[in-house]
């Protein structure tokens, strides 16, 4: 009774979260240290992908799917062709292969370096925006922003530009650029390895919070690279999942308050972690040479279960894909074949990717006549989503003593860990407390 | 000069590469045909291996298509997309800047290096054509830089067609398919060699310093009778006669409406015209606008706000666009410059998406005019 | 003073906002010479209205959203739509050819937690719109045009032309012609730059109408060319499907 | 003085602006104001010549460029001077700047109004709104030898009286021997004058003839009343002058906007003689 009086119910609700992609808030209702509900509202309006690529030409998916996402539209890409070459039983040639992986470095490093520098690192240094701390750390702001462009140059390159590339299609790509024009990305690219060690080793020095979980993580990995393009699903409890077998094993499920699905486990309706960091603990050693170093320099044990470290798992995730795409650039000669001929059947056919933000899966079923019958989208969000607000009914117990503003700022902080996407992150821009 | 290089010469295949390199040698970059986008552009050449061999092309109103040839001709096609203007008159040059200084603005005009080109190919119909961009852009009260540097220092290797398209009619312009003038030199293809007469004391230097002989008669014989192939080969035909008064006199022919149903407005036929010389000019600046750019870029009567004024377009309608293209291009050009704008190279008629072809519609208004 | 901008998302992807953070070079030059007052995706500083610019992007699909605009149409001086979802309607606007509940359905499993209207519209629809900013997404040098404009007191100027005249500025090579490759160049408004042709693909039109389009001259070659009526109309909705002009000839074919 | 020889000698990079210093704004009406510029390199301003009737390119870097009738100068000050109404991004730019501020120059150009026609004639001018500044420097002329000249009126329009410019000038004109009628399309509680269209001002002048010879600018739809009236009234097409006006990106002959049939404005006009320009000006949309 008497715990009840001295522990009013509180309402932290954030109408708009900042600095993420997309739109929602964050609603957390605790007592005392106790958190009695959490919920991410995800109010992006609907768009409703999956109905309206229902009858149209599966050779218009890639341009239609980039859409959903502006920050990672080559994931969408990606994780489309993928699925619809599997649907048509085409397979590409290792050239178009090593070129989608560039491509996919592309995005990493604009999407990466974005985050790192304009939204997340902020958070750490007490910044409200990437920005603001430009006054203050102008040489790291000003070396994040040109990692940044890298990344949309090479995008420009190989996709004809950094939002919604259009040379995408389903068997390979439209064009494939020329000697010269990816040659002239290579001096860029040598700075950017460099500077993305430095990075790293800047990021390294931040200060993390001690918040343990026991995650389950969950990321693509592949035996012979780092993967992005294709592997089987591990997670940190030790399976191994073909992606064919992805959704008899993990489920989206709808909640009231949000319109993104949430995906758990299907087993026992857990929430999993995908991610840099889930791919950085489970592939850890698949890493590119200099992206391993570093990751051994930075005094942390990896696989690290704190979510905060995230950011050094981006940092990491630079440094290797500036190196890939090096190395692929420099051993680039053109291609004669950019496309391999995909004529229509009837199939289905999965594919996973590996997004900025983690795993992407897309579901196909095609007809003979090259039409899209049904298709399922489970971005990494949605899969992310169940875990945010597990985190956050565990890490308000540690931040309860603090002032609202702060326990907001800090609450955000770890939204923001997961870079979340569809729409919604931290900055609670009105935070109510309910005292009744 | 070295008189025997006026005779017309011998030059075997093997000994091309030869002039190629004396150009390259003289600082001359070379332009000339190669494969881009399956269709023959002009576009940097090293050697006589970036020449389309073997290649020729299939044209129709709307359609283009490259195919393969029987043999291995160097030139055994005729005109693609690009035509030498985009050399001369680049789609895009910094023809002014300004610059804010504690004295108010300060106003320069570009002082860029002029390149030297050696365009290799050139067709009649194109001579005729940078014969009439000289006429605009040289020889009136104005001189615009740009054109007339990158002109005066070009090296011009035209090349006899021995074919031609179906869109062709430069017979019909008096502008081919024989190369007449214009030219440093003029070259025939046959199998082996090409004849080469020259045009130039300039052509003649360099004939001079590479392996060639006089012609034989035999092989003046030959490269006679594969000219008057590509003459032979020609079907499409533009009456000329009164063109000037009878399209002016019909401004208000129904046709342009019935072609205004057809044509997109989309610009293509102007921007593919070897002697459209339209151009806008933009500001180019960064955001504190201390340093500005002055850019022409090409632009086209077709573009809806071409003719914008304060206050309204003047050709606000697609009829009244496509009438001022055709009308300039016949009529009104040869009051401006002294001649028809067309030297019939066809190229509005392959590159239009929807395949007007100009010599219909005046066909057209010729046929049901008063 | 510095003139304040104001950054708004409806039903969109974000990559039109994100165009203005891909500006690397011009960022932190930008945020000297505004001041940025609202703008989610970059910072938590927020203030409320009144606004000197701003940038609204996506289309009205919610009742919700119907709302919001008109607030911040209220809070705004000078407002900029910008992108094909702002503009058009957006790709979510092919469910105005639809029947909602069902593709509700197709991807709920409890559409009724869901509020969504029947149609996704563009802005101009509910607002006022002071200027439009063609593309998707938008090109960020034509955003950085629209700052740049604003900054110096003048009309950004964005030109009408088709994608075609880029096209052959570029040089590249018809692919309609060389081809036979659809396309829908000589009917999009100018903006991108003409990417697509010279990657060897068709135009899709992400930009839009163009001023005074031919489409049923286009149309009819498409067609004459091979194209199904199927994909003509599928070609033409899609990213601005639901611009007047597009969404007239997508009709008209459909009703053949 | 000849068309032909109005053609100033072309020196240099055409495309070469001059900067020009302001050295007084004179608000007009509401939107329009007559800059007095100065070169700000001395020495050009004392080669600048030009004549009634011709233009400048009035460059303001970010802003762009745009056709402007010379609209006076004076020899004592060193200065030229301009009447702009502002309309777009480059007139409104112009309106946004100060005394002293620099804007770019280049001209001049174009033909200039037939004075060789006029010495000894009865002379009409017809002007509306902004046309009157390009006809400011020829009334100057007739003004400076009025001896020239036999009658001279002058009819000017516009819509509203604030919008009448020179306004302060019309005593003057009418002192050196010009007889000046002002209309407007819609009279104000202080106007006593005429209301209505130039024309009809022209329909009821007693003394014209077909010996008159008649300049006129202004909107193409008053010219084109003008010109009806002026030939029902008896003048002859071959002693009537225009000044036209269309798009204009180089003012040299080479950007291909100004077209009006055979004709460039800003080379063979932007002043033509009617019966050379006729035909294509009754042409809509041509
Ligand atoms: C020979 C000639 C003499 C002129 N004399 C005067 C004058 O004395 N006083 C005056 O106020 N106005 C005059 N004008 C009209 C003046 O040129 C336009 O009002 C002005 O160009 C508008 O430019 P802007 O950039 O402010 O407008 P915007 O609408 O922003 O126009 C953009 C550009 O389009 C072109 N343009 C737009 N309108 C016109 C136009 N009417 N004529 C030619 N080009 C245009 C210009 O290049 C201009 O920079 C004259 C026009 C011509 C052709
Ligand atoms: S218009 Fe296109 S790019 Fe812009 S927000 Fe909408 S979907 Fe994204
Ligand atoms: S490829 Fe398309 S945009 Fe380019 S010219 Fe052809 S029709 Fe126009
Ligand atoms: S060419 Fe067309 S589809 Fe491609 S980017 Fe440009 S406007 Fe969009």
């Amino acid at each position: 009774m008497s715990t009840e009086v001295s522990s009013p119910a509180r309402v932290i609700k954030v109408e708009a979260l900042a600095r993420v992609e997309g739109e929602g808030g964050l609603h957390v209702r605790f007592r005392g240290d106790r958190v009695e509900e959490v919920q991410l509202v995800i109010f992006e309006p609907p768009r409703l992908f999956e109905a309206f690529l229902r009858g149209r030409s599966l050779a218009e998916v890639p341009d239609i799917v980039a859409r959903i996402c502006g920050i990672c539209p080559v994931a969408y890409q990606m994780s489309s062709v993928h699925a619809l070459e599997a649907a048509l039983g085409v397979q590409i040639t290792p050239e178009i292969r090593r070129l989608r992986r560039l491509l996919y470095c592309g995005e990493w490093i604009e999407s990466h370096a974005l985050h790192v520098h304009l939204l997340h690192a902020p958070d750490f240094l007490g910044y409200e925006s990437g920005i603001a701390m430009a006054r203050d750390w102008p040489n790291e702001v000003n070396r994040g922003l040109r990692l940044k462009k890298h990344g949309n140059e090479l995008l420009e390159v190989l996709g004809g530009r950094a939002i919604h590339p259009i040379n995408v299609a389903v068997g390979g790509f439209y064009r494939a650029p020329r000697r010269e024009e990816m040659a002239a990305l290579i001096p860029d690219f040598e700075w950017g390895l460099a500077a993305t060690v430095e990075l790293t080793r800047w990021l390294a020095g931040l200060e993390f919070p001690d918040f343990e979980r026991p995650y389950r993580f969950v990321a693509l990995a592949h035996p012979d690279e780092y993967a992005l393009n294709e592997g089987h699903v591990a997670t940190s409890t030790g399976e191994s999942i073909e992606v064919t077998d992805f959704e008899s094993h993990f489920e989206e499920r709808q909640v009231p308050h949000s319109t993104a699905l949430h995906c758990v486990s299907k087993a026992d309706g857990t929430p999993y972690f995908v991610g840099p960091l889930a791919r950085v603990n489970l592939s850890g050693d698949r890493l590119s040479p200099t992206a391993r170093r570093v990751a051994d320099e930075v005094g942390i044990a990896w696989p690290s279960n704190n979510s905060f470290h995230s950011i050094l798992a981006r940092g990491l995730e630079l440094i290797h894909v500036y190196e890939e795409a090096l190395d692929i650039l420099k051993t680039y000669r053109g291609l004669a074949r950019p496309r391999v001929d995909c004529p229509p059947r009837t199939g289905v056919g999965c594919a996973a990717t590996e997004a900025p933000r983690g795993l992407l899966y897309h579901r196909y079923e095609v007809n003979d006549e090259g039409l899209v019958v049904f298709a399922k989208i489970v971005p990494p969000t949605s899969q992310n989503q169940g875990q945010i607000e597990d985190d956050l009914r565990n890490w308000i117990p540690h931040i309860a003593d603090r002032d609202e503003p702060a326990m907001t700022r800090s609450c955000e902080h770890l939204v923001r860990n997961y870079d979340p996407c569809i729409s919604c992150s931290t900055h609670f821009l009105r935070l109510t407390i309910d005292r009744s | 000069m070295a008189a025997q290089s006026r005779m017309v010469r011998w030059l075997a295949k093997g000994d091309f590469q030869s002039l190629l390199d004396a150009l390259v040698a003289e600082g001359y970059q070379i332009v000339g045909s190669t494969i881009e986008q399956d269709a023959i552009v002009y576009d940097r050449i090293e050697s006589v291996d970036d020449l389309p061999r073997g290649w020729t092309d299939e044209q129709a109103p709307g359609k283009y298509r490259l195919v393969r040839r029987g043999d291995d001709a160097w030139f055994g096609y005729v005109v693609g997309p690009y035509s030498w203007k985009r050399f001369l008159f680049p789609p895009a040059t910094v023809v002014a800047a300004a610059d804010r200084t504690a004295e108010g603005w300060k106003m320069s005009t570009p002082d860029t290096p002029v390149p030297k080109f050696a365009f290799l190919g050139v067709r009649a119909c194109e001579l005729a054509a940078l014969r009439m961009q000289d006429r605009i852009f040289m020889e009136g009260a104005y001189v615009d830089p740009t054109y007339a540097e990158r002109r005066q220092a070009a090296f011009v290797v035209a090349v006899n067609c021995t074919g031609a398209a179906s869109t062709c009619f430069c017979t019909s312009m008096g502008s081919g398919p024989r190369a007449k003038a214009g030219f440093d030199l003029a070259l025939t293809e046959l199998d082996d060699g090409f004849t080469v007469e020259t045009g130039s004391d300039l052509g003649a230097t360099f004939l001079d310093g590479i392996v060639t002989r006089e012609a034989v008669p035999a092989e003046l014989n030959s490269a006679e009778a594969a000219r008057q192939q590509a003459v032979d080969q020609i079907s499409k035909r533009l009456d000329t006669d009164g063109l000037r008064d009878l399209l002016l006199k019909n401004l208000d022919h129904p046709r342009w409406n019935d072609v205004a149903t057809r044509c997109l407005s989309c610009t293509n036929c102007t921007m593919v015209c070897p002697t459209c010389f339209c151009s806008s000019v933009r500001e180019v600046g960064d955001l504190t606008g201390d340093h500005v750019e002055r850019e022409r870029q090409w632009d086209s009567c077709f573009n809806f706000d071409f003719s914008y004024m304060n206050g309204g377009v003047v050709r606000d309608q697609i009829r009244s666009r496509y009438r001022q293209w055709l009308t300039h291009k016949l009529a009104s050009w040869i009051d401006q410059f002294g001649a028809s704008g067309c030297v019939g190279c066809g190229r509005c008629i392959t590159w239009c998406p929807v395949g007007i072809d100009l010599t219909e519609e005046v066909a057209a208004i010729r046929e049901t005019s008063e | 003073m510095k003139p304040s901008l104001a950054v708004f998302k409806f039903a969109s992807c974000d990559g039109c906002q994100l165009s203005l953070l891909d500006c690397e070079d011009e960022l932190l030059a930008v945020a000297d010479r505004l001041h940025i007052a609202c703008f989610l995706e970059a910072t938590s500083h927020v203030e409320p209205g009144p606004y000197d610019v701003t940038l609204v992007e996506g289309s009205i699909t919610t009742p919700h959203d119907a709302r919001r605009i008109r607030e911040i149409r209220e809070q705004s001086k000078y407002l900029v739509t910008i992108g094909a979802c702002a503009t058009a309607g957006g790709i979510q606007a092919l469910r105005n050819w639809s029947d909602t509940p069902e593709f509700m359905r197709a991807v709920y499993a409890h559409p009724d937690y869901i509020q969504t209207l029947a149609t996704s519209t563009p802005i101009a629809d509910h607002v006022k719109v002071d200027f439009e900013l063609r593309g998707c997404p938008i090109n960020k040098y034509q955003l950085l045009e629209v700052v740049g404009a604003l900054l110096n007191g003048r009309r950004p100027r964005t030109p009408v032309h088709t994608v075609c005249l880029d096209c052959k500025r570029r040089g590249t090579v018809c692919v309609m012609v060389a081809r036979g490759t659809a396309c829908l160049g000589p009917v999009t408004h100018a903006g991108c730059g003409a990417i697509c042709p010279s990657y060897d693909r068709g135009c899709y039109g992400c930009y839009g109408p163009a001023t005074q389009p031919n489409l049923v001259s286009l149309t009819n070659q498409f067609q004459g060319e091979g194209l199904p009526r199927r994909a003509t109309v599928d070609l033409l909705r899609s990213f601005n499907g639901y611009a007047p002009e597009f969404r007239a000839e997508s009709d008209r074919i459909a009703q053949e | 003085m000849t068309v032909a020889a109005a053609q100033a000698a072309p020196r240099g990079n055409p495309w070469q602006s001059e900067t020009v210093v302001i050295r007084e704004k004179i608000a007009e009406a509401p939107g329009v104001t007559t800059y007095c510029v100065a070169f700000a390199d001395r020495r050009l301003g004392e080669s600048f010549r030009f004549l009634p009737g011709q233009f400048g390119m009035l460059y303001l870097p970010g802003a762009g460029e745009s056709p402007i009738g010379v609209s006076g100068s004076s020899a004592k000050d060193g200065t030229w001077s301009f009447t702009v109404r502002a309309a777009g991004n480059t007139t409104r730019g112009l309106a946004a700047l100060q005394r002293g501020d620099t804007f770019g120059l280049r001209g001049p150009f174009g033909s200039c109004w037939p004075l060789d026609a006029c010495r000894g004639r009865d002379v009409l001018i017809a002007a509306g709104g902004l046309g009157l500044p390009p006809l400011r420097p020829l009334v100057q002329e007739v003004l400076a030898n009025r001896q020239d000249y036999g009658r001279v009126t002058l009819l000017y329009g516009a819509r509203t009286p604030d919008a009448l410019i020179y306004a302060r000038e019309y005593d003057d004109w009418r002192r050196g021997g010009i007889d000046v009628s002002v209309t407007v399309d819609q009279a104000d509680v202080n106007w006593s004058g005429h209301v209505g269209v130039v024309p009809l001002l022209l329909d009821r002048l007693p003394w014209l003839t077909e010996k008159t010879v008649l300049l006129t600018c202004g909107p193409e739809v008053m010219m084109r009343y003008v010109m009806l009236s002026a030939l029902r009234r008896g003048l002859v097409k071959e002693r009537c002058w225009i000044s036209t006006e269309r798009n204009m990106q180089c003012a040299i002959g080479l950007c291909g906007h100004c077209q009006l049939g055979p004709d460039f404005i800003c080379k063979d006009g932007p002043v033509f003689r009617f019966d050379r320009i006729e035909p294509w000006l009754a042409v809509e949309g041509f």
